[in-house]
């Protein structure tokens, strides 16, 4: 081949994807630091920040500026090669799944077919929760590494967490599986397609079981107690400052995009515009798929902050509670319910 | 790093330990084995400064110890005072006392459950409490000019007349808050995850309670209708109907329904005081330099923390020999390690939280 | 009987009561500002506590004051006095107790009386620096262990020792 | 090195300044450390009616490693003196110090044997509060005149010379 539009398709786009790949989770991180603040704010009849930028947009930058240049503070006790990789490990593996995550069906540029994912694979689901459990590492090890007695105690709480509430995602992501066919993402939103009914709406079980899993995994209120600050301080990050403690906290925010996109994708249609069924509203088709992607996805971010502003914390022992009397057997019935219908019908 | 027997130092910066308190907590995984609270980090020495101030000299430094609520300070400091020197003070005095009082209580309170809420997790009740609290501080401000430690009682009576226009402006803000009480308790009363933090939590029994000297909420909480204002009324307080609210609980969910209840009923004394305030002097006369002859007195008031008391001893000059405050936060603090016996590290915010300190009066 | 105690029956029983029981503790009784106001023999404090409690009902300690009055030592009394502040519920009866201390001496603790003098008595003791026999955990409470003297002392300076 | 400051610094580093301090000044981050009444008017400062969230200053900080600034508010006393000192050098640089209230000026109405008379006597202090409590205007003005101080400073010199700051 003599032209050079293999070259730029085959190493310029991939380049693009990947830079797009790390720019949209931050993108995102910042539009959800902003509206958590300014949507908390405005919850609890305040106005929040408004004088950075037009209507506060700049301050999460100027945070991130500011936290750039602070001193980065090692405590001697520290176990310095563990305490510097517990950032990276929690920053890394919450950018990386979002390589499997897909932000709409494929776009034609003339005979070029521009995919709007990284990558995909037939088990992209398994590596999304894959990715998305090994932060855990990073939590254990900074909490462990900092020495010191809160950071480890908000460790464990959060092993312990995410642990069990692992259960139930599983066993809810198994019914979508189960009806899809498929653990490709894609194909997942496909088939959603295809049978013309979201998966939120056939099994709402399914989707608030795994909605209220994924707050626990990503330790938000009311489920935050590895972050408790009214007992641990700052949980297992009291004692990072700087940067690393900016990776945690992006990080966190990361998370909880990736949370909403997978429940946008499992449950509700993904890319797919909404009333897909009703003729008449058939001009919503005309909104590109990446657009109703982002504002059911900014629907589940507004959720949490919403969540925040409203509810108490847990305290540990409900917590456990709450996963094994109620979520843990809700999904397993829910399981066996979906499957036997699907063997039946 | 072994997880039996883990010693746990909150404070005294932490959080939730609300100011400067320091609490050695040991505990076993999550459960606490010990707890032992330290105070002092904000002992000011008040006590020896009034020995070297006149009476009237030391009123504003009352405010500073319990500074929630600085009013119950200066009322229970002036009611001791006047009581040595014996000064009467005339009945509208008396009256304003009651409504500035009682705004105090529910300026605390506001605050208190604020504070809880958040050490439970549901920061937006904070900021609710401090937002219908702004309008308590607004009326002091109008009045006596500060916003927190007023210093709004005179040895004798009030320093300012209530006028036309801050009485309505009081019976407006009491007439806004039923509804933004209602708006907290929507919150809170039926949320299931504020049930499970504090129904159960921090139980005391009646008997234990008086056993350990506990007073105020924490003890109506308990069952027991303690309460000054009812029992040895002062200030006039025989004048006004209104009820102790009470809970059989004895768990910080208790003391929480009490707290809104009290708001409730000194609304009702508020308003009661306002419709029936008697025309006269606002202060009786007191002479410039305040000589008490010898003598000693002890003198305790209903706080919205508990029982504050002021002891004290005159020799007949303008200066005390001794004055000794007893704190209500002092003596509800000690019983922190029976209350959270066999609980959870989580229980120790929920239920400290509860005993409503301030280490300003504690530490003194 | 002080002047003024029989216009108070509820009051005057307790002091009747005492009176039959520890009579010949009982040093000095004031009735003033209708606060009845005892003075006890120091040795004879936790008896009388404990018979307050058990069988006169008083069963709060509100309170427990110390007081240096080094002018008086000449009038037969000692440096320090601990003063107990009692309260009877539900009949809310107030009854305060005085007990006088030398410089160096000490007075039985009534905590296993009354569980709120735990804190009271460390107060004192850090302030005065009288001791308490029988205390289970007596340090200083407000000041650091290192601190030196005992602020509420009459001779101690208001801005510290330099 | 006797530069002269301002004037003759590099253009390019100045614009790095402006840059740097611009983001500071508008993140300031506030270690959650209440001492005693002013703690209840800085609580206040953060609520409703004042709202400090609008210069970005909300996300009070529990741990000392990811705060900016330390308000000292309320009375410093000897007992607590040591953890004052501690809780300030745990903080990751630049840091800066807004002393809140009469107490921590300068002791305010307590010159008693336990109360540290002004906590400069202990940590540098960047901008002084006077009230009893400071009203959270008072509070707020404060913050913006350190804000405009922050504005002025120059984090590139401190970057190129560690101790810059220290030895000011």
């Amino acid at each position: 081949m003599t032209s050079p539009a293999p070259f730029i398709f085959e190493f310029l786009i991939p380049l693009g994807k990947i830079i797009a790949v790390i720019l949209y989770p931050m993108v995102m991180v910042i539009i959800m630091i902003w509206l958590e603040r300014r949507v908390v704010a405005l919850i609890q009849g305040r106005l929040g920040p408004n004088r950075v930028g037009f209507q506060g947009l700049l301050q999460p930058i100027a945070d991130a500026v500011k936290v750039f240049f602070k001193e980065d503070i090692i405590q001697r006790n520290a176990d310095k090669l563990l305490f510097n990789i517990a950032p990276v490990l929690v920053m890394f593996s919450s950018l990386l799944a979002f390589c499997f995550v897909p932000l709409g069906e494929p776009i034609r540029i003339g005979s070029y077919e521009l995919t709007l994912w990284i990558a995909q694979s037939s088990v992209g689901l398994l590596f999304v929760l894959g990715m998305s459990a090994i932060s855990v590492f990073g939590v254990i090890f900074g909490g462990w590494a900092s020495n010191s007695k809160y950071p480890l105690m908000g460790a464990l709480r959060s092993v312990i967490q995410v642990l069990i509430y692992e259960i139930p995602i599983g066993l809810t992501v198994l019914t979508v599986v189960v009806l899809a066919r498929s653990i490709d993402l894609v194909e997942i939103v496909r088939a959603q397609q295809a049978g013309k009914v979201w998966y939120g709406f056939l099994m709402p079980v399914s989707a608030v079981v795994f909605w209220i899993s994924g707050i626990a995994e990503t330790n938000r209120a009311p489920f935050d107690l590895p972050e408790a600050e009214s007992e641990l301080v700052a949980g297992y990050h009291t004692e990072y400052s700087g940067l690393k403690f900016a990776f945690f906290y992006i990080s966190e925010y990361a998370h909880m995009v990736l949370v909403s996109s997978l429940v946008v994708l499992l449950f509700f249609g993904g890319w797919l515009p909404p009333f897909a069924n009703v003729a008449a509203l058939s001009f919503l088709h005309k909104v590109p798929g990446f657009v109703w992607y982002l504002i059911k996805i900014m629907f589940f971010l507004f959720l949490y902050v919403w969540i925040r502003g409203t509810l108490p914390r847990y305290r540990f022992d409900e917590l456990i509670k709450l996963a094994w009397k109620w979520l843990i057997p809700l999904s397993l019935v829910n399981f066996l319910v979906v499957v036997l219908l699907k063997l039946l019908l | 790093m072994s997880f039996k027997d883990l010693e746990l130092n909150m404070g005294p910066q932490h959080p939730s330990t609300h100011g400067v308190l320091r609490l050695k907590v040991t505990i076993d995984n999550e459960v606490i084995v010990r707890i032992e609270p330290v105070v002092g980090y904000l002992h000011r020495g008040m006590e020896k400064l009034w020995e070297s101030l006149t009476y009237p000299q030391i009123l504003p430094l009352t405010d500073r110890l319990d500074y929630i609520a600085a009013v119950s300070n200066n009322l229970a400091y002036v009611l001791a005072v006047e009581k040595l020197a014996g000064i009467e003070v005339p009945k509208r005095a008396q009256y304003i006392r009651v409504i500035l009082s009682e705004l105090m209580r529910i300026s605390s309170h506001l605050a208190w459950v604020g504070f809880q809420a958040n050490d439970i997790g549901a920061i937006t009740v904070l900021l609710y409490g401090f937002e219908y609290r702004e309008d308590f501080l607004d009326i002091f401000e109008t009045y006596a000019g500060g916003r927190l430690t007023i210093n709004g009682l005179r040895i004798g009576g009030v320093p300012f007349d209530l006028d036309g226009g801050l009485i309505g402006r009081i019976r407006k803000t009491l007439a806004r808050l039923p509804k933004r009480l209602h708006e907290v308790e929507m919150l809170l009363n039926e949320n299931r995850i504020w049930k499970h933090r504090t129904q159960g939590v921090g139980c005391l029994s009646a008997e234990e309670a008086i056993e350990h000297g506990l007073t105020g909420p924490c003890l109506r909480a308990c069952g027991v209708p303690w309460d000054i204002r009812k029992d040895i009324p002062y200030s006039s307080y025989e004048d006004f109907e209104f009820d102790v609210p009470l809970s059989d609980q004895g768990d910080v969910y208790g003391r929480y329904l009490v707290r809104m209840q009290e708001i409730r009923q000194s609304v009702r004394i508020i308003e009661q005081a306002l419709d029936r305030l008697p025309a006269g002097d606002h202060i009786a006369k007191v002479p410039k330099i305040l000589r008490i002859p010898a003598g000693e007195v002890f003198h305790s008031i209903e706080a919205p923390k508990g029982e504050l008391g002021f002891y004290i001893r005159s020799n007949g000059t303008d200066k005390p020999e001794r004055v000794k405050m007893k704190s209500p936060s002092f003596i509800n603090l000690q019983s922190l390690p029976s209350m959270c016996r066999g609980g959870i590290f989580s229980d120790v915010v929920s239920i400290l939280g509860s005993l409503d300190i301030v280490l300003g009066e504690i530490d003194k | 009987m002080p002047d003024g105690l029989n216009e108070f029956p509820d009051l005057n029983a307790v002091h009747d009561a005492l009176a039959a029981r520890f009579g010949s503790a009982i040093l000095e009784s004031t009735f003033v500002q209708k606060e009845l106001s005892v003075r006890i023999k120091t040795e004879s404090i936790l008896p009388v506590v404990t018979f307050l409690q058990s069988e006169q009902g008083f069963n709060a300690l509100s309170d427990m004051i110390g007081l240096d009055h080094p002018g008086t030592p000449a009038e037969g009394r000692t440096r320090f006095s601990v003063l107990y502040q009692l309260y009877k519920y539900p009949a809310h009866l107030r009854l305060r107790l005085v007990v006088d201390v030398p410089e160096s001496g000490e007075v039985d603790s009534v905590v296993s009386v009354h569980k709120s003098a735990d804190w009271a008595e460390r107060e004192i003791f850090d302030m005065f620096g009288i001791r308490f026999a029988g205390h289970p955990d007596l340090r200083r409470i407000y000041l650091e262990p290192e601190f030196e003297g005992h602020p509420l002392r009459k001779d101690f300076p208001l801005q510290g020792k330099p | 090195m006797s530069k002269p400051p301002a004037e003759h610094h590099p253009f390019l580093l100045t614009r790095l300044d402006r840059f740097i301090t611009w983001a500071q000044k508008n993140s300031l981050w506030p270690l959650g450390s209440g001492l005693a009444c002013c703690a209840i008017e800085m609580i206040a400062t953060a609520a409703a009616r004042f709202d400090i969230a609008r210069f970005g200053m909300e996300l009070f900080r529990a741990s000392p490693r990811q705060a900016d600034l330390f308000i000292v508010a309320g009375t410093v006393t000897t007992k607590m003196a040591p953890s004052i000192r501690l809780l300030y050098e745990q903080m990751p640089d630049p840091k800066w110090v807004l002393a809140m209230g009469n107490c921590a000026v300068c002791g305010g109405p307590f010159p008693t044997y336990s109360v540290v008379q002004g906590v400069d006597k202990i940590i540098p202090v960047d901008v002084y509060v006077a009230g009893c409590p400071p009203t959270p205007e008072g509070l707020l003005h404060g913050l913006i005149t350190l804000q405009e101080k922050i504005a002025k400073s120059h984090p590139t010199k401190v970057m190129f010379k560690p101790n810059a700051r220290r030895t000011e």
